[in-house]
């Protein structure tokens, strides 16, 4: 059998339990939902060998080919994305679980909805054409809304609104740039044979659309309040994916479809980029709640992450890709144990945080790790990251960029180590006498697995070093 | 040796305190003497297992641990005999300040925090001291910030976390302007093993300008560890945590690892012969008296006694870089000694200082007046311990400064000696009167505290000040023994030195 | 000017007027319609551009477009739901753009020490 | 394994003494008891006279006793065992205090005796040196503590000169053995200096004598008597030692060096003549003896040859100095004023020091004459020493008028009259031992007419000038260093004081960045700008495409 059925599961497992979920009884919904959000991760295990045997799977529906079919393909950074998808999807299960029971009145939609990110969201990442990619986009930012309205808080409903129109007006800017791109070369793959053909308007509109959905820096504006007053899980997997869903989109079109974009432009990005780093640790580190704080240290991830498009190698994608994985672990990790602290504290207002290590060591613990991912310090994912990126850097002479990675580590960790001060080292003056109900364990310890993970793959990182060192996105070279 | 234990050592050393540390975190503050046993056990294990690879390392078995972190990047623990040195001190003042600091923190909360974190830094300096590489070195300085910082804000005072800051701000900054280096020297020079004498050499015809920059970056990324004035903020500022980090800051983990990770470059990366054909040594030797000099002068000034030692540390650890960059069989042995030499000394002084605080509630030095008389034991310790840092022998202070002083003229830098000199007579001028107060002085009106600390816990401070002070005197002694430190070092010194 | 200029101009023209009312516009609903417009304007230029010059029309982008109108719907119709929640809870329906007003807590005219500083002395007010 | 306890014990005894001190009661009685009988353990290695090797100790440990260190170990035996006898019984206050730095100050010399090697030697040297500032310091009133911090800056510079010079010699050599440096193995003159002007301190060779004058008078009696009698001479150890005649080069600085000495003799003299406390005037003498010591010395280095015959007669030069000021000292503490009998005492060594006939002073200047001869320097040295004696006879008289009013009751000490027996027979002993050639009968008129000269200047001074007073302060030149210091540390205060370095608040600058952070985010988030930002930078995007295809 072609292992490339498989990739049909990853889309219509969780799209069939979400249309079951719909169907049934609210009561039956989660059980369901749980169901379909621990199948299609199975899928994964044989997808990798695959992977790593064949590089890349294609799949081509029911005998129509692109443009007017539909055609997937699953190469090494979608499956690198997908495994954190899958890890920091199944993480925030328990929390989830725990927060949605039957009884809640945002159970009902909370869900399907989530199944349907999901689909988005593994649907854009196979995505091999650049309609079925905006399509899948649009999927995934509507499923995000909806799961941030979920709060029902005027902060939560103001911030998915704006989350909403802005993404939309990003979609509608990339799919500007879409149909220019087929009435150029007549084609909507990715892989554009006549890639030289893509330049100005189309790729320029498509850059855009998509930075305003990775909320690249200075298009960021939607993402602190989203996630910050997102629920805990949907911040979780949000933050782990659905932002870098586009980035990784952009990413591809830059090297695939676009195959020979100006140097200049390049540098450019590579500037908002570098912008962003500063812009967002700075941000962080004047944030007075937890959640806003990793938040906006994943907009100044996100301008790291576009370090790749000046740097281009192969080595600066290995590093790139590999900094995807550990960020998307780390700060999945550390939004579900800021969710529990939510949870116990009522309020993750920084002020609330004294004396945190005692009485969720465990919380305290899983923001030390995630945090120390996010700096890239040895020996953890986000150092290997780095050290990857550092390398392309120096291969290229790119010194700016080089001295730009070096310090990008230090500015996140003013905000990680401010954190870590007042959760752990404060004498817990200020600190909140009524406690809530504490989630049960099992949400802490899946968070903490999460930011052990992150931490574990910077000792062996050898598989995904491996597959992201076959080529740049989509096989270029 | 079998091939697997040659293997599995290295790591085994590393990770016994990791190990100890799991067990403390996950057993929580509440299980005190299960946490005692497991620190006792794991230090001594760790003890016996660098004894028995130093053995072994004298009878020519070779350790080796890879293992390949990324592509062309491995993470190589190593026993060479300078492993050794640093590996030993580590593990014999791991268990005398374990021994210290269960007894000085015995009534204190976040006792599992602290011993989790203790062990961990010990762990972390283990792994610098085995590393085998640059990139591991850097590994587990990197961990050694991060295992330390949450010893220096430990008592989470608005100072101890203003100096925690201070001490990340300053640590991190190092950590990237090393990273940069390493990035830069990976790139020209490719995955390379320390080497005595450096592995640089083919490379200088080509890359003169960027090997001497990436030499600056790595000195002073490991200096700021090391405390090189100006890169020595911090170490003043991080006084505020308990005695026994002090201690270990001072004399064990984070000094020494700068001043070892400026060892490892100068000899095993660079050799001194090429930092001298770069033109970088004489910079190196003025840069280590400026901070010896300086330092002093800035101890001199301070009236608090954590800080004025703090400064004399600066001065001090100073000294085995300044060994390192003059060269020469008799000087790098000075400065490879003084490593040891200097850590049991400070750690006798951190000693007797965190005593004299939680026992008397004494910080500043005017208040040290007639302490001799009420603690005769500790102030001898500390007597002993400073006269060693004079240079009085028969204490071991004097054997370091004897061979860097003669190794300095016979590496033709004789004003050096002027500088070893100045820095005896300034160390002179802020201890003695230290000890004037201690002996010769009536004690003022102090109150004695209400003691709150068991006769045993007592008796394990003073112990420890004392073993640590006898230990002083004793490697002095001894120092032409072949089992000291000082053989050891000139034994490994003998591969180095160059002229 | 052939006629496919025009139409582009047409559609550029209507996808201006279209952000233009999606970033001024005060009420959502505004906002809204100035949303499906700048979906019409877009699905307006996927019809024309890559009409080819032969004259056949070219069934790609007109199933995108299909698919497009899906997605406008859907999309229009959630941001109703949204907007409908939102005037419940706020009263009515625009969007602030309110920075958390906690972070004003920090800039409280204070000489001696730095935001940090006040939240670890526990003598922040706002 | 004898050997080794022989050469051993006199360094370690006095330790373990020391140590058993730490506990109250009857065991620091018995330590006490046994200390002042410590010293008598040197003799053990000089009997023996056989050196042994510590390999494993210290920098290579050798011990043992030589020639040149003899004299020297019988002087420390019987002058610092007298002398603790006499301490046992006087010294009352802080006897712990005293007693240990008394035991530790005997190591260290010990040791500096023993030791023959170089690192060894400087390890007794330095424990000698910083030990007996302790028994500067014992009375602590605030002149003992001045003295004792001039003590211990002036002690402390000079042990780094000699460091200096010993390291100079350790970079050559390693931990030379110190019968070696006699072939000349030692390091270039330039370190010699530095040898010697660090030895020269303990010496109080001018201008490095200030302490003498300052610690003398506040340390209780025996430990003047030691410190005068015993340490002083440690330096001159230190030179032996270190800078052997026959050294590289050193017979270069033999003249300087004489013309030093005489300097300090008669320097010493005039200095201690405008002094008004006995043993302020006694330390002056030391220091114009020490000049003559310093003259002995540099006549040997300009005799490298005949070294090891003239030795001996240094050996009586040091005995003599030794037992005599050390009597002198004791004298001091036992009102030489109330008898007869006790004047006579004191007497006895005055008349030596100042080398009246038949004295052991004659026998000492004889042997200077010797060495003079045998470095072939002209006879007008000779004559100046025979006036040092002039004015030695001046200063002692001096003394002499003062020392007899003291008259407080104190019992005599039998220590002190053993201290005095000994100084007149001991360095007779050691001549006739040594096979001296003594000349006593051409000696006799040499030493004679300095005296008589003297007489008459008292005489005659009585006679010119009664009035005449000169008042100089004790420790001379200190006073007007510390003036000169307290003034340097003042403006030094002030300058630091005024412009204090302050690293400025980043507060202000923390705080405005907020603000325009909070500023700028809140405009970011108004949809318009959020907007016009994505076209601003769509466009920009656009136009650096655009601009890279050209």
């Amino acid at each position: 059998m072609n292992p490339a059925v498989l990739l049909v599961g990853l889309v219509f497992i969780p799209l069939v339990a979400a249309l079951v979920a719909v169907i049934l009884p609210v009561r039956f919904r989660r059980p369901v939902a749980l169901l379909g959000a621990l199948a299609w991760p199975l899928l994964l295990v044989p997808l990798s060998i695959a992977v790593a045997r064949d590089q890349t799977l294609t799949l081509v529906f029911g005998g129509w080919t692109p443009p007017l079919g539909i055609g997937w393909r699953l190469d090494a950074l979608g499956l690198v994305l997908l495994w954190v998808h899958a890890l920091a999807g199944i993480a925030a299960l328990p929390g989830a679980w725990h927060r949605f029971g039957p009884k809640v009145v945002a159970a009902a939609p909370f869900w399907p909805l989530w199944l349907i990110l999901s689909t988005g969201v593994n649907a854009a990442l196979l995505a091999a054409d650049l309609f079925n990619l905006y399509v899948s986009l649009e999927l995934t930012t509507l499923a995000a809304v909806a799961l941030i309205a979920t709060d029902d808080g005027i902060a939560a409903l103001t911030a998915a609104m704006r989350y909403l129109l802005l993404g939309v007006l990003g979609s509608l800017m990339y799919v500007l740039g879409v149909g220019l791109v087929y009435a150029q070369t007549g084609s909507l793959a990715m892989d554009q044979a006549d890639a030289a053909a893509i330049r100005d308007v189309a790729l320029v509109l498509m850059l855009t659309g998509l930075m305003v959905k990775a909320a690249i820096f200075p298009l960021h504006v939607w993402l602190p309040h989203a996630y910050g007053n997102a629920p805990g899980p949907v911040a979780a997997i949000m933050s782990a994916v659905v932002g870098k869903v586009a980035l990784v989109a952009l990413w591809r079109i830059w090297f695939q479809t676009a195959a020979d974009p100006p140097d200049l432009l390049a540098d450019l990005l590579g500037l908002v980029g570098a912008v962003a780093i500063v812009y967002g640790a700075l941000a962080a580190y004047m944030q007075p709640r937890l959640k806003m704080v990793i938040a906006w240290s994943s907009i100044s991830q996100f301008g790291f992450l576009m370090l790749l498009l000046p740097l281009a190698s192969q080595t600066a994608f290995q590093g790139a890709g590999f900094h995807l994985l550990a960020h998307g672990l780390a700060k999945a990790a550390m939004f579900l144990a800021a969710a529990n602290i939510v949870t116990v504290l009522g309020s993750d207002s920084i002020r609330h945080l004294p004396g945190l290590d005692k009485r969720m060591p465990l919380e305290a613990f899983t923001l030390a790790l995630g945090g120390v991912t996010l700096i890239g310090l040895p020996p953890s994912g986000g150092f290997t990251g780095k050290w990857m990126l550092l390398t392309a850097a120096w291969e290229q002479q790119g010194w700016f960029w080089l001295v730009l990675i070096a310090l990008s580590g230090l500015m996140s960790a003013a905000y990680v180590f401010r954190i870590l001060a007042l959760t752990c080292f404060h004498p817990a003056r200020r600190a909140v006498h009524e406690l809530h109900a504490r989630p049960p364990k099992i949400t802490s310890l899946a968070a903490l697995l999460l930011a052990l993970l992150a931490v574990i793959i910077g000792l062996y990182p050898h598989p995904a070093l491996e597959l992201l060192g076959r080529g740049l996105p989509g096989g270029a070279s | 040796m079998a091939p697997w234990l040659a293997q599995a050592l290295p790591p085994a050393v590393v990770l016994v305190s990791t190990l100890a540390a799991l067990v403390i975190f996950v057993a929580g503050e509440a299980h005190q003497r299960l946490r005692i046993w497991v620190n006792l056990i794991a230090a001594t294990i760790k003890l016996l297992l660098v004894v028995w690879i130093g053995l072994a390392v004298l009878a020519g078995n070779t350790f080796m641990f890879r293992f390949e972190l990324l592509p062309g990047l491995e993470l190589i623990l190593h026993a060479d005999a300078l492993s050794i040195l640093f590996a030993s001190l580590s593990a014999v003042l791991w268990l005398v300040t374990t021994v210290y600091a269960i007894a000085y923190l015995e009534r204190s909360p976040n006792r599992a925090r602290f011993f989790g974190f203790f062990s961990l830094c010990v762990s972390a300096t283990m792994g610098i001291a085995m590393a085998g590489n640059l990139m591991t070195l850097f590994i587990f300085y990197e961990l050694l910030t991060l295992t330390t910082w949450p010893l220096v804000v430990h008592n989470g005072t608005p100072e101890a976390l203003a100096a925690g800051r201070s001490y990340l701000r300053y640590t991190l900054t190092g950590g990237v302007v090393l990273l940069v280096a390493m990035a830069w020297l990976y790139g020209l020079a490719g995955n390379v093993e320390f080497t005595p004498g450096g592995f640089l050499a083919p490379l200088v015809a080509e890359h003169r300008i960027a090997l001497s920059v990436i030499f600056a970056m790595l000195v002073a990324g490991f200096g700021i560890k090391a405390a090189l004035i100006p890169l020595h903020g911090w170490l003043p500022k991080a006084m505020v945590a308990p005695a026994p980090v002090s201690a270990l800051l001072h004399a064990v983990a984070v000094v020494k690892a700068g001043a070892f990770g400026i060892i490892r470059t100068v000899e095993d990366v660079y050799g001194l012969e090429l930092v001298a054909e770069l033109g970088m040594r004489i910079p190196l030797i003025a840069v280590a008296a400026w901070t010896i000099i300086i330092g002093s002068l800035l101890a001199l000034r301070e009236h608090e006694l954590k800080r004025r030692l703090a400064y004399s540390t600066v001065s001090q650890v100073s000294y085995i870089v300044l060994g390192i960059a003059v060269g020469g069989l008799l000087a790098t042995s000075g400065g490879m000694v003084h490593l040891v030499h200097q850590g049991l000394m400070k750690v006798t002084l951190f000693f007797c200082a965190g005593i004299y605080g939680l026992l008397l509630g004494v910080s500043r030095i005017d208040q040290l007046d007639g302490l001799g008389r009420r603690m005769p034991w500790v102030s001898t310790a500390f007597t002993i311990a400073a006269l060693g840092m004079i240079g009085v022998p028969p204490v071991v202070g004097f054997v370091s400064k004897w061979y860097l002083a003669s190794g300095a003229l016979a590496a033709d830098v004789p004003w050096v000696v002027g500088v070893l000199i100045a820095s005896a007579l300034l160390n002179a001028a802020y201890f003695l009167p230290l000890i004037r107060r201690l002996w010769l002085t009536e004690g003022g009106a102090l109150a004695e505290m209400p003691i709150e600390i068991g006769a045993l816990s007592r008796l394990a401070l003073v112990a420890s000040a004392v073993a640590t002070a006898a230990l002083t005197v004793v490697l002095g002694m001894l120092a032409a023994h072949p089992l000291s430190p000082l053989s050891w070092v000139l034994e490994i010194a003998s591969g180095y030195a160059p002229w | 000017m052939s006629g496919e200029v025009v139409f582009v101009l047409a559609a550029a023209a209507i996808f201006g007027l279209g952000v233009h009312g999606l970033l001024t516009a005060g009420h959502i609903m505004r906002k809204l319609l100035a949303l499906n417009l700048m979906l019409s304007a877009v699905f307006l230029l996927l019809i024309v551009v890559p009409a080819r010059i032969d004259g056949l029309p070219d069934p790609v982008p007109q199933a995108l477009v299909l698919t497009g109108i899906v997605i406008a719907v859907s999309t229009t119709a959630f941001a109703l739901a949204l907007m409908v929640r939102l005037f419940r809870r706020q009263g009515h329906a625009a969007i602030h753009p309110d920075v958390d007003p906690r972070m004003l807590g920090h800039v409280t005219g204070r000489t001696s020490a730095g935001p940090q500083e006040e939240h670890d002395r526990g003598s922040g007010s706002r | 394994m004898v050997t080794l306890l022989a050469n051993g014990l006199p360094v370690l005894a006095p330790i373990v003494v020391a140590a058993l001190l730490a506990r109250p009661g009857r065991i620091r009685a018995a330590a006490i008891a046994a200390a002042p009988w410590l010293p008598l353990l040197l003799f053990f290695p000089l009997l023996l006279h056989r050196p042994s090797a510590l390999s494993f100790a210290l920098l290579e440990l050798r011990l043992g006793a030589d020639p040149v260190s003899a004299p020297l170990i019988v002087l420390c035996g019987v002058a610092w065992s007298l002398a603790g006898w006499f301490a046992a019984a006087r010294v009352r206050r802080d006897r712990v205090l005293f007693w240990s730095g008394w035991l530790i100050s005997l190591a260290g010399i010990a040791l500096a005796l023993l030791a023959q090697d170089v690192a060894g030697f400087y390890a007794g040297y330095s424990a000698l040196s910083l030990a007996s500032w302790l028994l500067i310091i014992h009375a602590r009133s605030e002149a003992a503590r001045r003295a004792g911090r001039v003590y211990l800056v002036l002690a402390l510079v000079g042990e780094m000169a000699v460091f200096a010079g010993i390291v100079a010699i350790a970079s050559e050599a390693g931990n030379a053995v110190l019968a070696e440096l006699v072939d000349g193995t030692c390091a270039a003159p330039g370190w010699h200096w530095l040898i010697l002007a660090g030895f020269a301190v303990k010496m109080g060779i001018l201008p490095l004598h200030l302490w003498l004058p300052l610690a003398h008078p506040v340390a209780p009696v025996p430990a003047s008597a030691i410190l005068s009698g015993v340490i002083v001479k440690a330096g001159l150890l230190g030179w032996l030692r270190l800078v052997p005649p026959g050294a590289g080069g050193s017979e270069l600085f033999g003249p300087a060096l004489l013309a030093l000495g005489m300097l300090t003799a008669f320097a010493g003299v005039a200095l201690g003549l405008a002094q008004r406390r006995v043993k302020v005037v006694l330390a002056y003498s030391t220091i114009s003896q020490m000049g003559l010591v310093l003259a002995a010395y540099a006549a040997l280095l300009m005799a490298p040859a005949s070294f090891e015959a003239l030795l001996p007669w240094l050996g009586v030069l040091i005995l003599h100095h030794g037992l005599n000021k050390a009597a002198l000292f004791l004298a001091c503490g036992c009102a030489p004023g109330r008898s007869v009998l006790r004047g006579v005492l004191v007497a006895l060594p005055a008349l030596a020091i100042a080398a009246a006939p038949l004295t052991t002073g004659m026998l000492a200047k004889t042997g200077l004459k010797a060495m003079l001869g045998e470095a072939g320097v002209g006879y007008g040295w000779t004559l100046v020493l025979s006036l040092s004696s002039t004015a030695t006879a001046l200063l002692l008289w001096h003394f002499w008028r003062l020392v007899r009013q003291e008259r407080e009751y104190r019992t005599a000490h039998p220590a002190w009259v053993a201290m005095t027996v000994a100084g007149l027979i001991l360095p007779w002993a050691w001549a006739v031992t040594h096979g001296l050639d003594l000349h006593l009968a051409g000696a006799l008129w040499p030493a004679a007419w300095p005296l008589a000269l003297a007489a008459a200047l008292i005489a005659s001074r009585r006679l010119l000038a009664p009035k005449l007073e000169i008042d100089v302060p004790a420790g001379d030149l200190v006073v007007v260093l510390e003036k000169a210091a307290a003034g340097l540390g003042a403006a030094t205060r002030r300058i630091a004081g005024s412009g204090h370095f302050q690293i400025p608040n980043l507060y202000p600058v923390h705080v405005r960045l907020t603000r325009a952070l909070l500023w700028l985010e809140r405009k970011m988030t108004s949809l318009p700008v959020a907007g016009l930002l994505i076209l601003g930078l769509g466009g920009l995007l656009w136009l650096v495409a655009r601009l890279a295809d050209f």
